[in-house]
């Protein structure tokens, strides 16, 4: 029975069969054991029609009772920003989306130069001097760069700040955890920031790397700038994660704070959150560590009649020519979400970039003085913060939000999942989706 | 430059290249609220002004600057695209319709479980999927790629001799073995054994015998192998590993060769990735996003990325697992992926999924049979769903395989992968995948043949290709050596 | 065929040439009603089997086919298109997205008024927008494209007349006028009195009042006209017009030109049309669809196409007019056009609809002034919008409008219009729009230069092209001479 | 200020006014007499934002309440059918719909070989010999079709068939007002078709053309081999247009059945109904009537190095070449909309298209019976039909209709304004969209 994905019309397969001398099918898998075949019915039910499967995927969605954008104060490592209709339309060129990674430079070069683009644009947001092309996501982003600092460093030990986002540590944990690598954390203060007193102690000879985060978990600002003499000083590597990129358009960049790797989700710049994925996971460093980077690389070149191309280079790090003596096992990586995060940072470009994130942290001023003034609530951190920050409300969090999704408001992250000790905290983010009209309204929320 | 203008079509130049101080892509309606001033909340230094160098453009520069080089590139969509292991099959339309359904692309990763029923269901149904066309127990759909899958799988396999006391040092690798395979068993400090293939190309009992011990944590390997060979002996392989209390680990990268066929739960395996990328339609986008969700036998299940979902009293649940390895990403891995897949095992059904293996092969074993004339085949036999040729009979008028690639390029077709498997010298790897019409692959071999033919009569014509692409062969050599991976303003 | 394969990228054969029997790339669930006989219905003869003919292609295949014809085309995405009085801006994606709104797309026509208020509601205002920008006091969204408006304000201009005792036999148009207007008016069966126009390139009143009388129903004219030039006159042609009683048909496709710069309602204008595909930004999609919304003032708005839309007691309705001329068209006009056309202007909202024709014209007469150079410039002083050179100079080396056209190809951009207006010998009518940079500016100018200076130098270069495009230059008369209008089996 | 639409900086326009030695931009506007430019002013509001705009379009959407295609019952012109996914993906392709009328065949070959695709297909629906580019709609068809055969036959009167569609005789009708030729109407019997006994009455040696449409605005299939021999007798031209094009795939075609120009709307072949348009009008005759043929034409030519390719032709017929003396006034013709037609008929194919029309017919006749053994109510005509019939209430059409809304059916179109005699009238329509469960639910709305 034919099949819109199926080309193989019944004539098709008798003169195939007949060209392969092959009485059926079944005839081309001799190789394989007759009782794995035998078994191998796939208990599935008949394909849909296009029109069907339209339906059932809408039923499904009708099952996901998400707000509307102007209701929703989650961030916690994903971010409610606006998509600029160029974005999309960029991945849906078939061009970008249905290609494989550009091995083939003469039929790849829009792959290659709009990578090259997004290499330059994330070295102009971090100040950093080299980016690779992605990596999957900020955490294993994290993981990657405390790999680097092993092998850079030949030191065993990592500190973490505890202020990190959990998912974050733990994806480093679990990508560490076959090596001879130590991660030890490092608490956090009233600040909300790193306890520079227990880095200080904390940082010996063994130590290869102090990863911070900042705007960290809490949505406090860290001082890059401290902790990377320090961590320096002890022979150290600074790596700085970032939770929201958007924060570079109005926070002094890592690479001039010191940082030798700045690494973190890519999703605020043009990418759905999509219930987590996919993203991409943006990864830049020192010129003196191109070597050591994980993942892979465009470069400039030439071709045979002078003109300028681009391609895929320095793979000698990867996993595809060195093995199991490459920089990482990544191969794949998220390519066609760079290219969206190159598109919307072309599309906002420097003054709408700049405005995106004043407003970002003006709405988050804002409704941190209403929370405060008007709701009577109080911070745990005194730490500036750029687009979220956490508040401590009086009843039981899973209570309030609650109330608060009843008005068609996601309110918020309760935060004693992840910190016991914060049990009363909620993690709010305010970004250029939510009018003040909904600030207000979930300020009063809060305080109910 | 040695092109004149006019003599060809222009290339684009770079975003920064274009565009005024001033120019404006887009732009914010004032902000409702007061606004602040960065300096006094961050204090100065720790505060910026615009970041230098973005670009500054319209919003037409923008979509000009990607659509021309969008038209530089070649995609599935626009022809065969021969890839081998890399499944280059059709990406349906349907598919990225559902991904962008404004409720699913919407959905906070951390948005309370009771709001995210229909996506929790269809990560439930997506992962019994996967379960029923590889006979594994459970699947995770945290991995982010097939790579990641490998790590997340061999760190399985650690916890499981871990919780046996020894987390064991070694892991067999086929020197069929694609590059992420050692890579992943060196992240977890595992130390590879490279265990070489018999002449048949197929891995052979004895050799596995010979360097299997109890300091083996697992064998690691691809099935149909990278050579596109069914690993006949595999279940006496996989006895001879279980025997010293190793596991199986299988790459699902060539899963497509077997759906409804054979399913690897039968064979011995404990432990396996999918790549949706390959296999399940998802789009490879220039190089990513994949996912590479991992199956495990159920006494491995225990140690699986937390969290899973779960069904609990008519409702999906995101539940911990307590021996879990960790987690390999934050949240849920790539749900917009995991969509797509479902969207596209769902347009096929049970049967189709079988067909679709099936042609896969028989397209696989047609191209194999046409070019048999004209080009050198290693291996004797019928194929799975890809085939290797090489460039030996070629060679004596100068051309090679990289040339043969180039070539196909004119006649509009991408190349296949070439130099891979590395035991192939001069490998052409081709895999036409199930999508492919007997039309088209009869027009792709008509133009390996043609090639075939101007490799002896016009051997410079092949060498000096391509001919017709928007730019010619490029200095990859050059590149390396001073590599500039960035403008910079001149 | 003398192009060798490999030579040149592969051309897309026809639908027709592709597929094979049987295959299908779309179907439908088993029906959930029984199955009924056609031939028992119908009548054997009235019924019919499948339609021979019809491609049988797999889904990939018809992605591919159109994606590689797409690719055969240029396009305003792709780069400039400076095609005088074509208007060829920037087609904003979020207009795009905007008519795809389900609940917009899936508006029956015949749905009630209390269910579309959102859509009545979007049209009405679109009216506002276009009344406020032309100072006319009703507009109809009606018509289909120019043409089409064309015809419904001229019919308008014949029921005025009717209802003053004579629909009077003669209609005035310019001899640079676009041939739609003449045909339009043969349409009305108006006789077409051509009026010359003066050495200028303008519309003398003289020329006017030596035609005009009270067999004369209407002067019918485009302004700024197709040279790009304002009529300076038109306010006391009007008054010639008018004093004879005759009306004022104001043809709009050149009203990028004029937005909150004049108004043709102040300029004695009393019908027009606009055309929303040039002026309001909607795509132009290879020839249409347009929208060609027709304005009148106040005494003539009772003419108009039935049925309009108005707001009454806090609801839109959609009211008959009862001395309409009758319908343009089925239901409400290209309302999905509409969309399109209101998204774009409240984006640009009142200043920016007003900055759009001033930087349009500043673009046109910065491009006519680096021409000025290189080529002959036809008439003397400033242009509006658009701007004409002829190939005077380019003569003299053998080198035509035609070859320029061609040429410029090569260099990447789209040719201006060729040999229009009329009265300009080998004119290339240029209309850059506001949509172009600066840069881009400069880079077809200077494309334009080195085109001039290759026709000295080496003029074959020049009528030998295009040289880089899929095909070379096309046999038109050929085509003519012996059509062949479809495929047919061989 | 700076707009996202306009690339002009301060710094350009400053150069280019120098370039143009003008002042300021209002010096280039000094042909325009002062007093008119003084009045301009465009009392509009500011400029939106994507973000804003979005919103307040959404918000729009919003005020519109149509319900799920499942409960649409809608005919009489715009149909409620599937549109596969493949069609918009290939009518958003950039170089598709932001190219112009392809007068450069050399840059616009993909635009040129879809059309003559295009005809092809439309030749193979109608079973005639050539069709042109596409019309703007059925509508204005009808009237090209009258206005060739007053140019061919040179007779004036023309023959229309009351069951037309009322809005195509009444755009037939504008477009010939303003001419001598005279539209006589030929009213339906009781079997809800033409009444032949009145048209041979009518027919007389003054006749150019019979119009009629299959199936016609009852949903009834008229028998054109009759009416078309009748009107040959008579020395006219048998004009058949078509409400609903899913109909050739189970009707047999109008070419066979004698007619000398088949006609009608497009929508039903990939279009959504968006409220009306844009769709096309196709239009297909015989070869003798080529030169006379409203509209653009695509023919296949060579290039210089004997590549088969496409151009523009027979253009003398047209009005940019024949002014006043053109076949029609068009010149924007509905490129995109036939582009999404062709698409849909490649997608379907041979086998998709019959079955779409089959279960069109199944759908619609057990909604006839469940509408007549189950509701009891009774069709006012005999006639058999395709996917739409005419069923007659026992209460107001308003009133039923209104209650069927309220259950979330839009049960069907009351004939009552366009034919008064049919004033208890409801015309309704059933496809693909319509579950069965659907149909019973509105079988039993339009009994209550
Ligand atoms: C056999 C094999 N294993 C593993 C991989 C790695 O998968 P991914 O690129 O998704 O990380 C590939 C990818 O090409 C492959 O072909
Ligand atoms: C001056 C002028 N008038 C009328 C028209 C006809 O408009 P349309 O093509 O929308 O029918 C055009 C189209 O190019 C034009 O340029």
């Amino acid at each position: 029975m034919p099949h819109r994905y199926l080309p193989h019309t019944p004539d098709d397969l008798r003169r195939m069969l007949a060209a392969v001398h092959a009485s059926d099918i079944d005839a081309l898998f001799e190789a394989i054991p007759e009782d794995l075949r035998r078994r191998a019915h796939l208990d599935l039910p008949d394909g849909m029609g296009e029109h069907a499967l339209k339906a059932h995927l809408q039923d499904l969605a009708s099952a996901v009772r998400v707000p509307e954008p102007e209701g929703m104060f989650l961030g916690g490592g994903a971010y409610n920003h606006f998509q600029p209709g160029v974005v999309d339309f960029v991945i849906s060129r078939s061009e970008f989306y249905t290609s494989y990674t550009p091995y083939q430079p003469e039929v790849s070069q829009g792959t290659l130069q709009a990578i090259f683009e997004y290499q330059t644009l994330i070295c102009q947001l971090t100040g950093m001097e080299v980016s690779n092309a992605s990596l999957y996501d900020g955490a294993s982003g994290l993981a990657e760069a405390l790999l680097l600092a092993r092998r850079v460093k030949k030191r065993p030990k990592m500190l973490l700040a505890r202020s990190i986002h959990p998912d974050y540590r733990a994806v480093a944990r679990t990508y560490l955890s076959g090596s001879d690598a130590e991660i030890v954390e490092v608490p956090f203060t009233k600040a909300g920031t790193i306890d520079r007193a227990a880095l200080e102690k904390a940082l010996d000879t063994g130590v290869a790397a102090v990863a911070v985060q900042s705007p960290n978990v809490f949505g406090c600002v860290e001082d890059l700038r401290a902790i990377g003499e320090m961590a320096h000083q002890a022979g150290a590597l600074l790596v700085a994660a970032c939770t929201e990129p958007i924060s570079y358009g109005v926070l002094r960049d890592p690479g001039t704070l010191g940082a030798d790797v700045a690494l973190g989700d890519g999703q605020s710049l043009g990418l759905p959150p999509s219930y987590g994925g996919p993203w991409f996971g943006f990864f830049a460093t020192r010129q003196a560590f191109v070597r050591q980077l994980p993942g892979r690389l465009v470069g400039q070149s030439h071709d045979a009649n002078g003109r300028r191309g681009y391609v895929l280079t320095l793979a000698t790090r990867e996993q595809h020519i060195r093995r199991e003596k490459a920089t990482s096992n990544i191969c794949t990586n998220q390519s066609l979400c760079a290219l969206a995060g190159a598109a919307f940072l072309a599309t906002l470009g420097k003054t709408g970039f700049a405005e995106l994130a004043r407003q970002n942290l003006a709405k988050a001023e804002y409704a941190k003085r209403v929370i405060r003034d008007e709701a009577g609530l109080a911070f745990p951190f005194s730490a500036p913060t750029f687009n979220e920050f956490v508040v401590e409300v009086k009843d039981d969090p899973e209570r309030v939000l609650g109330r608060l999704r009843e008005e068609g408001l996601l309110g918020g992250i309760p935060l004693g999942p992840w910190y016991p000790e914060l049990e009363r905290a909620i993690l709010v983010c305010v970004t250029e989706m939510n009018p003040k009209s909904a600030i207000d309204r979930l300020a009063r929320g809060l305080k109910a | 430059m040695n092109v004149k203008p006019g003599a060809t079509q222009p290339l684009e130049p770079l975003l920064f290249e274009k565009g005024s101080p001033g120019r404006v892509g887009w732009s914010l309606p004032p902000a409702d609220v007061p606004d602040v001033d960065p300096d006094a909340i961050f204090g100065k230094g720790a505060a910026r002004g615009p970041v230098e160098g973005l670009p500054e453009l319209s919003e037409v520069d923008v979509v000009r600057h990607y659509t021309r080089l969008s038209r530089l590139n070649y995609g599935v969509d626009v022809g065969m695209y021969p890839l081998g292991s890399c499944t280059m099959k059709y990406n349906p339309k349907l598919n990225e319709w559902a991904a962008r359904i404004p409720a699913f692309a919407r959905s906070h990763p951390l948005q309370p479980p009771e709001i995210s029923q229909g996506l929790l269901a269809l990560m439930h149904a997506l992962e019994r999927i996967l379960c029923e066309v590889s006979g594994m127990a459970r699947v995770t759909l945290q991995p982010a790629a097939g790579a990641q899958g490998e790590l997340a799988g061999m760190l399985i396999v650690r916890a499981h001799h871990k919780a046996h006391g020894n987390p064991r040092h070694k892991v067999l690798v086929p020197d069929t073995a694609h590059g992420t395979n050692p890579a992943s068993c060196a992240l977890c400090d595992y130390e590879v054994v490279t265990i070489k293939s018999g002449p048949t190309g197929l891995l052979e009992p004895a050799a596995v015998a010979a360097h299997m011990d109890e300091d083996v944590a697992a064998l690691m390997l691809t099935n149909p192998n990278t050579c596109g060979l069914f690993e006949t002996h595999i279940r006496e392989i996989a006895d001879i590993v279980h025997a010293k209390g190793g596991l199986v680990y299988y790459d699902g990268a060539n899963l497509n060769a077997l759906m409804g066929v054979a399913k690897p739960g039968h064979m011995g395996v404990d432990v396996m990735h999918f790549n949706l990328h390959k296999t399940f339609s998802t789009p490879h986008g220039g190089g990513g996003p994949g996912s590479g969700p991992v199956g495990v036998v159920e006494p491995l299940a225990r140690y699986l990325p937390t969290p899973i979902v779960n069904l609990r009293d008519g409702q999906y649940v995101l539940d911990d697992v307590p021996e879990s390895i960790g987690k390999m990403k934050s949240f849920h891995g790539h749900v917009g992926m995991h969509i797509r897949a479902y969207a596209y095992a769902l347009a096929l059904g049970g049967k189709g999924l079988a067909q679709s293996s099936r042609y896969a092969v028989l397209n696989a074993n047609y191209v194999l049979e046409r070019l048999r004339g004209a080009y050198h085949v290693p291996y004797a036999g019928r194929v799975m769903h890809e085939c290797i040729v090489t460039d030996k009979r070629q060679n004596d008028h100068g051309v090679k395989t990289l040339d043969i690639a180039k070539r196909l390029m004119d006649y509009g077709y991408h190349p296949p992968t070439v130099y891979f498997p590395l035991v192939v010298p001069g490998a052409l790897m081709i895999e036409p995948t199930e999508s492919e019409s007997l039309e088209t692959l009869d027009a792709f071999v008509d133009a390996m043949l043609a090639i075939a033919r101007e490799a002896e009569e016009d051997p410079e014509l092949v060498t000096g290709a391509p001919h017709t692409t928007p730019v010619a062969r490029l200095d990859e050599v050059e590149a390396a050596r001073k590599p500039i991976l960035r403008w910079t303003p001149a």
